[in-house]
């Protein structure tokens, strides 16, 4: 059985729901304008008009999907109308974010694995790291980095870097635990040096938990980057184009940053799979 | 050229238009000024951002400006170039409420929070409402970005501006005669809103002093061109919007409305106006927002110097 | 100078922990993280006091300690509604839901190869942008944190559900098959207890998400109590302190969540080998 | 030989893999009488698994004809007319071994009291008495394997059908239970077939030894055992069992190809 | 015997764990000439491994006096005076066949020609010429494993110590290995310490025959084999073979306690 089918079937099923959806919740909003309008409606009328609302609770998918169109295609990729330049603000901070969050959750993972004082200082901080709703404080921290003279892009990075960093810091530390105890007992009857595991036999192991964790990583970059724009007084990115659709009530726009936004993710985690793929097969993982 | 940086209040819009004009037509150059201007957000508060150094003047509502001097930051008004509120809650008619003295009481309010609550609260507690909801007092929900909370029927009034979120509540197709608003001004508890504040350390500095004071004169300057032609402001305001949210339809009027508040001042602060805000602020029965006379929260120095 | 006394008391501390986590013993492990965390308060507290760092910017821990105990009416009232009401609620229906979805897609190849991939994809989705919408449709109440925290837990437990009501190795599939078992035999007694590791691990990934998608939903309205409409409330009347005592109250919250998962996952799953440290 | 209770002819398996199609059994003739014990031997990869999982219906051969007792595997199945040992002892963890032999009673709905009855006869059987409350990971592996023995054996039925049961056990342990397992057989009358590695286990335990060759999997050769059914542990020095080990290691060199 | 190249003297050792002390070697007292081919067997559990391991320098004894090639087991690990083979290969998968004996060579610091050479002389000598391209899943269990003897030999260590190498092999691969094995160790002379359950294998392998017995792991019993050092796989039919077989089999059973 191939996936397209299914795929195909469950998308069909999501959108009829999804218009029944529609018209369910912005149906109350049809009748109020009827009412005060002092007219009645048709329910053919009604289901017209739930469909084609300005405002609708719950815009139908069409409707979206023409928001999205001319967000992607209606616009030069310059203007500030453009959903691509705004998914370009966000990309560049979220890279940012996660490489500064990667290569810190690497480090750490690396310092863990080698000394026992960091693994039990560490790591019990680094899971209540995540307890503290960074995503919360977002603009106070946007505030105090400004204090700091550090403004654009970077403040929003180190949100995205604080949330992707303790998934990369998890799956490496695993990575780097998994040689078992007969691949390291045969590094120790070659008298092989610290450097020598680590670079010859840790390091390789650990690849394909990176990778996973990685993937996991730049997820949650890119949600750390949206809300890092979202309340913070950012002007441009998807954050802010989800925050001002928010303020003037457009739900198309909303949805329309937000679908640009998992698309964003999608691709972003498509091509660490990619890489992951590329590198593993070229260690002769793939198989 | 001297370097000058100014947070607003709240996203860009026409509500800060004369910032926008000065800058766009060079107001600010004339003056060998070279302004930063910083957008708000609903979650930015510029008085947090002023004392952390992010910026040398804010936009700022005076019942805010003054409850952090309470607090320690010792914010002082420079200017004021808003002389009316725009403040009011908006009803629907259907809700029942006519007399706020009398039909409040046991509703749903929507407030604005993040240091522009005040107003309100000072309201209510003239009015005597608790405002812990129950028979007797409002529930007050945290309004969030929009006006769905009144669309929605989640509350029987939310918080709204003239220029601002009045008409998006007509926009989205409820008309003047399904609403009753009652504006802040007509309640006699209007507070001073939008005036330009900095801290007292950067007046000690005569170089600042004088930049602040250029800046003025041409923010002023702005503001005026601004009023006169509202079409051209609206459409600057929009070229310097970079979510590409704003409409021109939307921003023409809300130029329209805003040029109804600046009216009337050229910059420089009424003290009738800041002590009638002072006493709203001061009323509020058991918990004012502010419990002491403030001392040196506002200074003529630099209107002053600008419009001698 | 200043800086040398604080990179002195840093290295201090740090020696006393290489000293101590030699010893590797019970107390000393639990020593280590504490010493570590107290470490990093202390340096806090001169950073902000040798360099006067405005308590706008950044409070103290004895500010925030002072905070803390001058206003546990509050936090508490707070707490209640975010944690108890909306992020706990939400956390157990998302679970719930994710778990029957999960049998459901086991039970069926369509489904699992028609929702894993969009499965996949709205996982991917930031779900905090979901929030203002949810607030839309569910009201400025609990519910719609509630509601935010469902959506946004749903696809993490799905995803290990799945993963592990599949995770029966073959041979004890064909046990189950030479027993000629039914479905429902098979899903009650070899697939379930198989998949409790996995289900686990999805609860215990999503105690942080739950606390962050209950908080963030604040900002897009709520009641005039809450953790999060406390912070945004606090920052814009400049009282930090209270702000990093919320603050506080979400880390303790979280990581007490977070253990007593931890903890009933280790009553459950206490055949699992990582569960019985090294015996059998 | 007694009435057939497994009946081949010319069962072939092809498996489709990736790299094309895989010959793991061709035309494969074999009838198994009731009480016979059938070792299976052969290299590895010669198809002994499979046929084992085709008698259990756990594969579907893509040729010829298969009955079991006189049914169709998938009804012999359903039937529940044999036990399966597999090499490794794959109890549930989570259960205890009372609760692992107890599994597919539940599942065949025996009655509570009949479950605690049977559980305490098979764990006795295999010399585990005292240790139903334990889980299985508390167990050494001999154990372990017995207990999956016991739970195979637990709801009677006529078959037991084994897969290299002890391989990963050592010697002494694997001289143990194979003994206990002779004497079960002995006393039960249960027909086994028997998949095993080493040439000393298949004759010390086998009526009948079957030697199979890959690529594809045939049998080559059907060895009957001139042992008598009682067999002590030391049968093993006699010329008679050491002249039937080198006969079937000749037969397994014969079919061996190249490695 | 010729001269001593493994000396130990009272080897004890005791691992402290959650559930108390175990006494996984005491009393231990061996000695292992140049050139020897030594076999430990015994039940699971007895200290076969933690003995080799001692040796290794892999554990440290508690108690008693070891030396390697005259030295201390750790400075005997640093002048890589052994290799060691386990019984899983344990090659790294992202390394091929070449690339996994390379490694320690490259650890060692031996040149980049000199690597090359080396490696096609151990291919070579575990009849693996062709295959140093291929990854090591790309190989039968049984190439795997003789591709990880090839790796312990590559850097001609005088010894080799071997933990049930061909425990997870089966039989008939496994008698081609052993053979191997042997002309192996006759061309190189190399002292051999091996792991293993079997006493077939261990009789057809060893100059001497180390039988050990658990709680406290001891020896109970050395046997010198009187078999000649050629020998062709039929002389296990030999009544010499199947006497010294027997032997082992009695010293077995003695030191075995209850399962
Ligand atoms: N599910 C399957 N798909 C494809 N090929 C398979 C499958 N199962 C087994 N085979 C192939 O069929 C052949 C016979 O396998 P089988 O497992 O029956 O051998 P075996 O005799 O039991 O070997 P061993 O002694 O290693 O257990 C092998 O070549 C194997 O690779
Ligand atoms: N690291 C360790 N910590 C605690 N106990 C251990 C450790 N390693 C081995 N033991 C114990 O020491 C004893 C001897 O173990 P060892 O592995 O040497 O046995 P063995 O003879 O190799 O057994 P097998 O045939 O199963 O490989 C056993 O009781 C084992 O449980
Ligand atoms: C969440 C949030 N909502 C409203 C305001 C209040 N506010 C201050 S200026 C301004 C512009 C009016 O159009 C508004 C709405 C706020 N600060 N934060
Ligand atoms: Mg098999
Ligand atoms: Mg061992």
């Amino acid at each position: 059985m191939s996936r397209t089918l299914p795929v195909l079937t469950v998308v069909a099923a999501i959108l009829l729901v999804w218009y029944l959806g529609a018209i369910g919740m912005n149906a109350q909003w049809a009748r109020d304008q009827a009412a005060r309008a002092e007219t009645q409606l048709t329910t053919s009328a009604l289901i017209a008009d739930t469909l084609t609302q300005d405002r609708p609770v719950l815009p139908a998918p069409h409707q979206v999907a023409a928001g999205l169109w001319d967000g992607i295609a209606g616009q030069k990729i310059t203007s500030k109308r453009s959903l691509i330049y705004h998914a370009w603000v966000t990309l560049s901070a979220t890279l940012a974010g996660f490489g500064i969050g990667s290569l810190a959750g690497i480090l750490l993972a690396v310092g863990i694995v080698h000394s026992r004082a960091m693994d039990q200082s560490v790591m019990p901080w680094a899971v209540a790291s995540q307890t503290v709703p960074i995503l919360a404080i977002a603009p106070m921290v946007i505030v105090v980095f400004a204090s700091a003279g550090v403004t654009g892009l970077l403040p929003k990075a180190i949100i995205a870097a604080w949330l992707s960093f303790f998934p990369v810091l998890v799956g490496m530390v695993k990575g780097l635990r998994t040689p078992d105890g007969m691949q390291l007992d045969l590094m120790k009857s070659w008298s092989a040096s610290g450097p020598q595991v680590f670079w010859r036999l840790r390091l390789p192991s650990s690849l394909p938990y990176l990778f996973a964790s990685l993937k996991i990583g730049v997820a949650a970059a890119l949600v750390g980057t949206i809300v890092g724009e979202l309340p913070a007084g950012a002007t441009a990115g998807l954050g802010a184009r989800l925050l001002s659709g928010s303020y003037y009530g457009q739900t198309v726009q909303i949805w329309s940053a937000l679908f640009t936004a998992a698309a964003l993710a999608a691709l972003l985690v498509m091509l660490i799979d990619l890489i992951q793929r590329l590198v593993l097969k070229r260690m002769g993982l793939g198989g | 050229a001297d370097d000058l940086t100014l947070q607003l209040k709240w996203v860009t819009q026409a509500q800060f238009a004369g910032y926008y004009v000065a800058k766009d037509k060079g107001f600010y150059d004339e003056e060998d000024l070279n302004v930063t201007i910083k957008a708000g957000g609903p979650d930015i508060a510029p008085t947090q951002v002023l004392a952390g150094g992010g910026a040398d003047v804010v936009v700022e509502w005076m019942p805010a400006a003054l409850a952090a001097r309470e607090k320690g930051l010792p914010l002082v008004n420079i200017a004021q170039p808003f002389k009316s509120s725009g403040m009011m809650l908006t009803c629907l008619k259907e809700s029942g409420i006519s007399d706020p003295t009398t039909d409040f009481a046991g509703k749903t309010l929507g407030v604005w929070f993040a240091g522009n609550e005040y107003p309100f609260l000072s309201w209510m507690s003239t009015l005597g409402l608790s405002t812990e909801g129950g028979e007797d007092g409002v529930t007050v929900l945290k309004q969030g970005f929009n006006v769905d909370p009144l669309l929605q029927k989640q509350a029987a009034c939310i918080s709204t501006m003239t220029y601002n979120e009045y008409g998006q509540v007509l926009d989205a197709g409820l008309s003047e005669d399904d609403l009753v608003t009652f504006k802040y001004e007509d309640q006699g508890v209007a507070t001073l809103e939008d005036g330009l504040y900095t801290l007292e350390s950067t007046l000690e500095d005569e170089a600042k002093v004088t930049a602040l004071v250029r800046f003025v004169r041409a923010s002023m300057k702005g503001w005026k061109y601004a009023e006169e032609n509202p079409e051209e402001a609206a459409e600057i305001v929009l070229e310097n919007d970079e979510t590409g949210a704003q409409t021109i339809e939307h921003q023409t009027r809300m130029m329209g409305e805003i040029a109804k508040l600046t009216a009337g001042s050229n910059g420089t602060l009424d003290e009738a106006d800041y002590q009638r805000t002072v006493d709203t602020l001061m009323s509020g029965g058991s918990d004012p927002v502010i419990s002491a006379v403030p001392e040196g929260a506002f200074t003529h120095l630099i209107t002053d110097r600008a419009f001698d | 100078m200043k800086a040398v006394l604080i990179i002195g008391v840093w290295l201090a501390a740090w020696a006393l922990n290489i000293w101590l986590s030699r010893r590797d013993t019970r107390l000393t492990r639990f020593l280590v993280a504490a010493i570590f965390g107290a470490t990093i308060l202390i340096l806090w507290e001169m950073i902000v006091r040798l360099y006067q760092v405005p308590s706008v910017i950044l409070p103290a821990p004895s500010q925030i300690a002072a905070s803390f105990g001058s206003n546990l009416g509050i936090l508490w009232t707070d707490f209640v509604q975010t944690i108890l009401k909306g992020a706990l609620t939400g956390w157990v229906l998302g679970a719930l839901a994710a778990t029957l979805t999960a049998i459901a897609v086991d039970r069926s190849p369509f489904l699992q190869r028609g929702l894993l991939p969009i499965g996949n994809f709205v996982a991917a989705l930031p779900i905090v942008g979901l929030a203002p919408i949810l607030v839309m449709w569910f009201g400025f109440d609990w519910h719609s944190k509630a509601a935010v925290v469902v959506v946004m837990v749903f696809f993490p437990i799905l995803v290990n559900m799945v993963a592990g009501l599949a995770a029966t190795d073959a041979m004890q599939r064909d046990l189950m098959a030479t027993w000629a078992a039914p479905y429902r035999a098979s899903l009650w007694k070899m697939r379930l207890p198989a998949a409790m590791p996995f289900l686990f691990n999805g609860l215990k990934i999503t105690t942080t998400l739950a606390l962050i998608g209950a908080i963030v939903a604040e900002f897009f309205g709520s009641p005039t109590k809450g953790m999060g409409f406390r912070i945004s409330t606090a920052v814009g009347r400049l009282d930090l302190p209270l702000v990093w005592a919320e603050i506080c109250v979400a880390a303790i919250a979280g990581s007490l969540f977070y253990g007593i998962v931890a903890l009933i996952e280790k009553k459950v799953t206490f055949w699992h080998p990582s569960q019985r440290n090294q015996r059998g | 030989m007694s009435a057939a209770v497994i009946e081949a002819r010319k069962i072939s398996l092809t498996f489709q893999t990736a790299d094309g199609p895989v010959h793991a059994l061709k035309d494969v003739d074999l009838t198994i009488g009731k009480g016979d014990f059938v070792s299976f031997i052969g290299p590895s990869g010669c198809g002994k698994t499979t046929f084992l999982r085709t008698i259990a219906a756990l594969e579907t051969p893509t040729g010829g004809e298969l009955s079991v007792n006189g049914m169709t595997p998938d009804a012999a199945q359903r039937a529940r007319a044999y036990g399966y040992v597999f090499q490794a002892p794959g109890l549930y963890p989570w259960r205890t071994i009372s609760g692992n032999i107890s599994l597919p009673l539940e599942i065949m709905g025996f009655s509570r009291s009949d479950r605690q009855e049977r559980i305490a006869r098979v764990l006795d059987l295999v010399d585990l008495a005292g240790f139903g409350g334990k889980f299985p990971w508390q167990l050494s592996g001999g154990m372990q394997q017995r207990a999956s023995i016991a739970r195979a054996l637990a709801f009677d039925a006529d078959i037991l059908l084994m897969d290299e049961p002890f391989g990963a056990l050592d010697e002494i342990v694997r001289d143990r239970l194979n003994e206990a397992l002779l004497t079960l057989w002995r006393k039960t009358g249960k027909t086994i077939g028997f998949v095993t590695h080493s040439i000393p286990e298949a004759v010390y335990l086998s009526t009948r030894i079957v030697v199979m060759s890959p690529r594809p999997g045939r049998i080559t050769k059907v060895i009957d055992s001139p042992l008598p059914p009682e067999r002590p542990l030391d049968i093993r020095d006699s010329p008679e069992f050491i002249a039937l080990a080198h006969e079937v290691r000749e037969g397994l060199r014969e079919g061996h190809g190249d490695d």
